[in-house]
């Protein structure tokens, strides 16, 4: 797959000083290491930080901003930041009320993000961590914290920057962190294989077929099966969400249809179609929709649905103004 | 008993460095198969991060110059195996002062290591990792006190390939491969062929360098 | 190329649907036809409608909103809408302060915005009409007229419906529209082809080259070029664009780094980089940056940058908020 | 001299709706070359609308045939070929009533369509376009006045054919090909080429009803 870099080295660092030099007014990278940070700071809030592997663009630093979270530490293309990294990052968007982490369940991830506690601990700084685990295919029910961490980590990052925002404590962010990861699931496909900066692509999918269950780091998913009409297929996600989040009638949710990459808003609008259909059937309410490109697998071609249910809290910290370079909320709808 | 000093074994080590960041493309392509393709982009990024290091750095303990290697991988590498395979020679630390690499020492270091490695990634024998490399490598250096290093090195190498082998036998139980259960079966795994390459690498340099 | 699609013949009005359903707080649908208008109405401006082919999401449909357009007339993918449709969102977004339609200069949106424009007159609207001509590749300097609109369609939405909400009459309305046009410039290049819904890709481009001077229906561009560093191809397009627009030291300008569809962020990110770089060596100043997916070609893989020229009146314009499901500003920066 | 009536007129132009509904792929292949690869799509979306409204609609005048088949390919095609192959139709609309279609009210007819098209696109002999085999069609029917209908259609498909070769010649002046100048040379004009099959299938209608 062709690609528009320079050296296959460079790319992450000089795509971050692309996305700061962008957005200067809002945003700052970290002295030093691959990370970028709000500019504007309230001193009284709990900061959130985000971190993971490149190549899922917008997310991880595409989240940074207002209402959102606080910080973002990046690693190589689809391999977690390395502990002095993360380190780094938290400290510069430390206040005194202490950092939440919302680290997606990946190996590399909870080790490097742990290691960064530990050494933000000899530091005395207060570092709590939650983990994402929204991924419905990768672990059965009854084994939901070994589960990977996608793109419900939108979802779960608009609430716990909301309370922040409105000033909750370290530990009430993170309870809010870990009910939005108990009340989120997602599930994808994929079409295509995507391809690292200076690779082939890391596997095939057969022309005819699609991957069910991917991940989102172009890793197989857990199914070939064959391709089929697009309402066909997110019947088949939608019935996995609805059951594992033991939704009933009556409940509300928000829905993201997620872009893996080359897939176009065209195609995601058809899918959210049938999404819209599916849950009415059931006398599910939607409460808000994002369509679009936001937790991605390079090119990749292929979708994600992520259901986050509301209760009462989470819909009010939903609905919290929120404003980063790739998602907006003007506040109450 | 054959001995090197810390220049040696810092001479050892650029060498397996060398040989770590030429196996880039195999690393990728084994890790592409089940996993997402960068293990050798990682492996590749730490080994050249261990050279500058060590080119350009002397030592007074053997154990230092396994701790910035270890170091060097940390800052470098990020990914599950930043961690895991810097912890391999980051156990050097907890360690006396060596001044001299033989069977003896390097064992020591390398059983430090492994402790490690289980304690942050929780792998164990037959979870498809590195471990299933390491551990029967090490394993094999515990048995080998009387040999030589270069013989010590030489059941190590055999015990860490065999290792490699028998990862095909079972699915994934750490690192992205686990959500892919069954499927990873009849694949090595990726993290365990660079154990391989690092235990051979030793050896390659030692037999070279003895002939 | 594989799509999750139901029917081929049903893509537009499916997707139309799915957006209509993610965004009905603030859109509807136009009844009969294949259009949107925003819901909330203020009847004492100036609307703007937008239109042309499907498969440029989110342009037309996404640039609808709050401070941008008032409406989208959409044809099936890569074609023109007909003229009846344009006339339907023309008539539904009405308001007595008259329509402006903004249409990129490609033959079928010329011929079918002017049909329904004699329609419209004949039922005795004011609609006016605006040609974008913003693609440099597509005629040589002192043929501007002739040259096809693209991504640069954003700017000018955003100055024109800023305009419109502040009260300007149809006939200033325009006159921004049109300043705004010959102040924009774009130039785009792709890496891969793309396919219509049900149609293999339709052309090649080698593994090892680009064209260059793509319009946004995958027509192959204006040549063949192998591929080199991003930072020399990004080099390439600046110097044309600040050749063509005569920018000089001191001049202020928006920049958009559009991808054409499979384009990661990850990568315009470093294009933005080189932009950067180049426009600020010549002091020219980059008063606010867009990067992302604006203006596609289905999933083809490619980019394109827009450049305008701001004066103080489209400076004052450009700052003004707009809020629309794909686009935003919160105001004032 | 050979008449049709209006049923037959209609008849006719349902079999060359089928016609062209089956060339969508090889149309789409031709635009894909050097446009944007869609126009069998909207030749074909145009004319399945055309059958629709044929297939439910009576009429009492050959020019009400036409211009309702005009105006389906207007409502239903959008894109450049929408207007322009709506237009080509919708030149009977300023004729006076035809009760039957004969070489010379087809020729008017095709003729008010060709300044209608030319009208609206501008776009003059030798440009590339659909004007390259539709003009010529239509001199060649002017000069086959004496001649039946199936015998005037005859030279226009020849003369329509011709037209569409000679499009490969030049570079395109209109539409989306234009933008590549002298890279559409050796091309042939999507559009002139569903002009042809238009005159072919008319023609083949006759001589297979005719024999
Ligand atoms: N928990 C773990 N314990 C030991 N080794 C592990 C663990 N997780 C992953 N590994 C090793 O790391 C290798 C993958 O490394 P790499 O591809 O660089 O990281 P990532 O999985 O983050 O892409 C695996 O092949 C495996 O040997
Ligand atoms: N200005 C014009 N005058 C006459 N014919 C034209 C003109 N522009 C385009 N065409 C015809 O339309 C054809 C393309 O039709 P189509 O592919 O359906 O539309 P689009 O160009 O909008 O994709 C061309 O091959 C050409 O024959
Ligand atoms: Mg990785
Ligand atoms: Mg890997
Ligand atoms: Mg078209
Ligand atoms: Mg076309």
């Amino acid at each position: 797959m062709k690609k528009l870099i320079n050296e296959v080295d460079d790319v992450v660092l000089e795509s971050l000083d692309g996305f700061v030099a962008a957005n200067h007014r809002t945003h700052q990278k970290v002295n030093g290491v691959n990370g970028v940070i709000r500019k504007a700071e309230n001193n009284k809030k709990v900061s959130i930080v985000l971190g993971g592997g490149s190549g899922h663009e917008p997310v991880f630093l595409g989240l940074v901003g207002e209402g959102m979270a606080d910080g973002a530490a990046l690693g190589s293309v689809f391999a977690s930041p390395d502990p002095q990294t993360i380190l780094e990052v938290i400290k510069s968007a430390y206040t005194d009320e202490g950092t939440l982490c919302l680290v997606i369940n990946y190996a590399g991830d909870t080790m490097n993000f742990g290691m960064a506690s530990e050494l933000a601990g000899y530091e005395d700084l207060k570092v709590e961590t939650a983990l994402v685990t929204d991924d419905v295919a990768s672990a059965p029910k009854g084994q939901e914290d070994e589960r990977r961490g996608v793109a419900g980590l939108l979802f779960i990052t608009k609430v716990t920057g909301a309370a922040a925002e409105k000033g909750y404590s370290l530990a009430e962010v993170k309870q809010i962190a870990e009910k939005a990861n108990r009340l989120t699931r997602t599930m994808g496909i994929a079409l295509t294989p995507c391809s690292l900066p200076g690779s082939k692509p890391n596997f095939t999918i057969g022309e005819d077929e699609y991957e069910f269950g991917m991940g989102i780091h172009g890793e197989p998913g857990i199914k070939t099966k064959k391709l089929k009409a697009a309402d066909e297929i997110v019947t088949e996600i939608i019935e996995g969400l609805v059951d594992d989040l033991v939704l009933q009638g009556g409940d509300e949710v928000a829905v993201l249809v997620n872009s893996t990459g080359a897939t176009t808003i065209l195609e995601l609008n058809i899918v959210f179609r049938q999404v819209a259909n599916l849950l009415k059937k059931q006398n599910i309410h939607i409460y808000d929709t994002n369509i679009g490109s936001f937790c991605t697998s390079l090119e990749m071609a292929g979708v994600s649905i992520s259901i986050m249910k509301l209760d009462n809290e989470l819909k009010s910290l939903y609905n919290e103004p929120a404003y980063t370079p790739y998602f907006y909320r003007k506040g109450n709808a | 008993m054959e001995q090197l000093t810390v220049q040696e074994t810092q001479a050892m080590l650029i060498f397996v460095a060398d040989n770590l960041i030429e196996a880039k493309e195999m690393l990728c392509e084994i890790d592409g198969k089940i996993g997402d393709g960068d293990h050798g982009f990682g492996i590749a990024r730490g080994f050249n991060a261990v050279k500058e290091t060590l080119n350009s750095n002397t030592y007074a303990t053997v154990n230092n110059v396994f701790k910035d290697i270890g170091m060097s991988m940390l800052r470098s590498m990020g990914g599950a195996s930043g961690v895991i395979f810097s912890s391999m020679f980051l156990g050097a630390g907890t360690l006396p002062d060596l001044a001299k690499l033989n069977t003896e020492s390097l064992t020591s270091i390398l059983r430090e290591g492994l402790k490690k490695v289980k304690a942050q990634g929780k792998a164990k024998m037959g979870d498809k990792t590195m471990v299933d490399a390491y551990e029967p490598a090490v394993i094999a250096l515990e048995q080998s006190q009387d040999s030589t290093l270069e013989t010590a090195l030489k059941s190590a190498v055999l015990a860490a390939e065999d290792g490699v082998r028998k990862t095909k036998e079972y699915p994934a139980k750490h690192g992205r491969a686990k959500f892919l259960y069954d499927r990873s079966i009849g694949i090595e795994d990726a993290g365990a062929t660079t154990v391989s390459l690092i235990f051979k690498a030793m050896y390659n340099y030692l037999s070279t360098k003895n002939s």
